[in-house]
């Protein structure tokens, strides 16, 4: 139980690292902060399972977002009207 | 709530009774058990007694095809019907359809216009009450979802 | 402080025609507030009316199907420069408001 | 009147306003007038002033019908009374512009060199409360909203202006930044505004027409059917961020305020139709 929790604060940061890249890019996305919310409740109610699909579901989002404002670095530009 | 109501009921006749009201006017009280009936055809006989009318190609009702939000329907109703008492309008899949009725002075020109709220995708009716009988015409409204508009 | 009621009247020979905006929520009784989640009672016109010269044009009965900031438009005959036309309407909890204006 | 003609004046009026104005940001706007004008041919240029009503004759009827009589005329009133109300300290809103109320609207946005950023009408008529020891207004308070929408009903008619000067170098980078920004996808459905305004114009999202960016912000504030009340063009913005399941930025932030500077110096030339009604 204690490793499970070591395990899943030590998630949790990375999903909120990214979750904070994706914020400062100016591209989160609007469920991000809430999956992480309640994947924190879910965890302090010891309900691990269920926190860590929420966890994995955050995290997912927080990177797919940081990608996106990667790629839209430059891809913006083709669209463009010209 | 349902004594604040009667209260209402009383004050606007007293507020009507000011203003000297002539003969077409005088029953004109806010009919409550029509607005209140759940079925189209309840509220018509509460209104006026029967559900029955007479289809007209007299009246002009105009509304649109789609609308843009079912909160703010325009209505439009007019005809060349003579000695109107009241124009009403139905809207047959409301939870309440009676949406509205208008009482008719003899000067008053059967040229009214308002805007409704619908629920859903409905038969909206335009009944005229004259002299000579009860009339009405219909047209369906579309009531789509809405959410992104602007 | 703003009005609860406009009017806008044309007056083409003796024809007037008039159109109304009411300042009103026309709670239908059944929206729940979304921050509250509670039911908002019900409040809403149930009849407006129209006095040319002290002589009722127009009776409206509302009901809640009536958009929130009602309008209501329509033309009567007999009228004339000058006349004035009050308008007046009561809701279902007791609120009352009225307006004159000169044709 | 002849399309060419109304577009090569209005270009003309607009570069005439401003001869410091920049190849780049002019250039996109030609483009972008362009793009909109061969798209809808039939539709003159003024006409994108209507937004959605330009291009969609069931919904247009729908709302000449609401502007027969619409409900933001109780927002402008109120609007026009606190533009006259007193502050504490005896001065007035008026107090606070050079201009007359009726050439306030087309001011903004701007760029202030002193300060290094876009400043929005919203945000000069919060900062005149300030200066006169007055709480600023919440950027969605019904008091600030129906002040834009008196200054805009008292600008109607006077053009869009948002001037670019060449010799400040922040103007050009906060158009950028807003052009960036408009052009980028963002959110869990992964949508740029580019991709609905622009590329799917005309075309239905669910129940709803999506309106040409080309006159997107001449007619805010705006009262919404859909809310039974009046929202201002950052509240829009927030609701389309959101649309596309991205996390909304606060009012008047820095990305809205380049945003809105970008959309507007796009509709220059257009007139000045606020407030509107939407559905």
């Amino acid at each position: 139980m204690a490793a499970c929790t070591t395990q899943f604060e030590r998630e949790y940061a990375e999903a909120e690292r990214w979750r904070a890249a994706a914020a400062a890019a100016g591209h989160e996305w609007i469920e991000t902060s809430r999956l992480l919310e309640q994947a924190e409740a879910t965890a302090d109610a010891g309900n691990m399972d269920v926190a860590f699909e929420l966890l994995g579901k955050a995290r997912f989002q927080a990177e797919a977002a940081v990608r996106q404002a990667e790629r839209e670095a430059e891809a913006w530009r083709v669209r463009v009207i010209k | 709530m349902q004594l604040g109501r009667r209260l209402v009921l009383r004050g606007s006749l007293a507020l009507a009774a000011l203003a000297t009201l002539p003969r077409v006017l005088l029953a004109a009280a806010w009919p409550e058990k029509a607005f209140g009936s759940t079925a189209a055809g309840q509220a018509m006989i509460d209104l006026l007694g029967t559900d029955q009318t007479t289809a007209s190609d007299a009246i002009t009702l105009q509304v649109p095809e789609i609308a843009e939000n079912g909160a703010v329907v325009p209505v439009t109703i007019t005809t060349t019907l003579e000695n109107v008492e009241s124009i009403s309008i139905v809207v047959k899949n409301n939870p309440r359809p009676l949406a509205a009725t208008f009482e008719m002075s003899p000067g008053t020109l059967a040229d009214i216009s308002s805007r409704i709220k619908m629920g859903e995708t409905s038969d909206v009716m335009a009944i005229v009450k004259t002299d000579a009988g009860i009339f009405s015409t219909s047209k369906q409204v579309k009531v789509t979802i809405g959410g992104c508009g602007g | 402080m703003a009005g609860k009621i406009k009017i806008k009247t044309k007056l083409t020979g003796d024809v007037a025609e008039i159109k109304s905006l009411m300042l009103h929520p026309m709670e239908t009784g059944s929206r729940k507030d979304p921050d509250t989640g509670e039911v908002v009672p019900a409040h809403y016109i149930t009849q407006l009316t129209f006095a040319n010269n002290g002589k009722v044009v127009m009776v409206a009965n509302f009901s809640t199907a009536v958009s929130k900031n009602p309008y209501f438009g329509f033309k009567f005959s007999g009228a004339s420069a000058g006349d004035t036309l009050k308008t007046s309407w009561v809701d279902n909890v007791g609120g009352a408001d009225e307006l004159e204006t000169t044709l | 009147m002849n399309k060419t003609a109304v577009m090569l004046t209005s270009i003309l009026a607009t570069s005439l306003a401003q001869p410091a104005a920049i190849a780049g940001p002019e250039e996109d706007r030609a483009a972008f007038v362009r793009y909109f004008q061969s798209r809808f041919p039939d539709v003159e240029f003024d006409e994108f002033a209507n937004g959605i009503y330009a291009i969609d004759a069931d919904s247009r009827r729908q709302w000449l019908e609401i502007e027969e009589f619409p409900p933001y005329e109780f927002a402008i009133e109120q609007g026009e009374s606190e533009w006259q109300q007193t502050f504490a300290n005896g001065r007035t809103f008026a107090d606070c512009f050079a201009q007359p109320s009726d050439s306030i609207r087309a001011m903004y946005p701007r760029y202030e060199e002193a300060r290094g950023e876009v400043v929005t009408l919203e945000i000069a008529l919060n900062d005149c409360r300030a200066a006169n020891d007055e709480e600023p207004y919440a950027y969605d308070a019904e008091e600030l909203i129906d002040l834009t929408a008196f200054l805009a009903f008292e600008a109607r008619g006077k053009a869009v202006a948002v001037r670019i000067p060449a010799d400040q170098p922040g103007a050009i980078a906060a158009y950028e930044d807003g052009k960036r920004f408009y052009y980028s996808k963002r959110g869990q459905l992964n949508f740029a505004c580019s991709d609905c305004h622009i590329t799917s114009v005309g075309q239905r999202v669910r129940a709803d027409r999506l309106g040409p960016s080309l006159g997107h912000t001449t007619h805010f504030p705006v009262y919404r059917s859909k809310l039974g009340g009046m929202i201002g063009l950052q509240q829009r913005f927030l609701g389309c961020i959101r649309d596309v399941r991205a996390k909304p930025f606060e009012l008047q932030s820095t990305e809205y305020r380049n945003l809105e500077f970008f959309l507007a110096y796009m509709s220059n030339g257009l007139m000045i139709n606020g407030p509107g009604a939407r559905k």
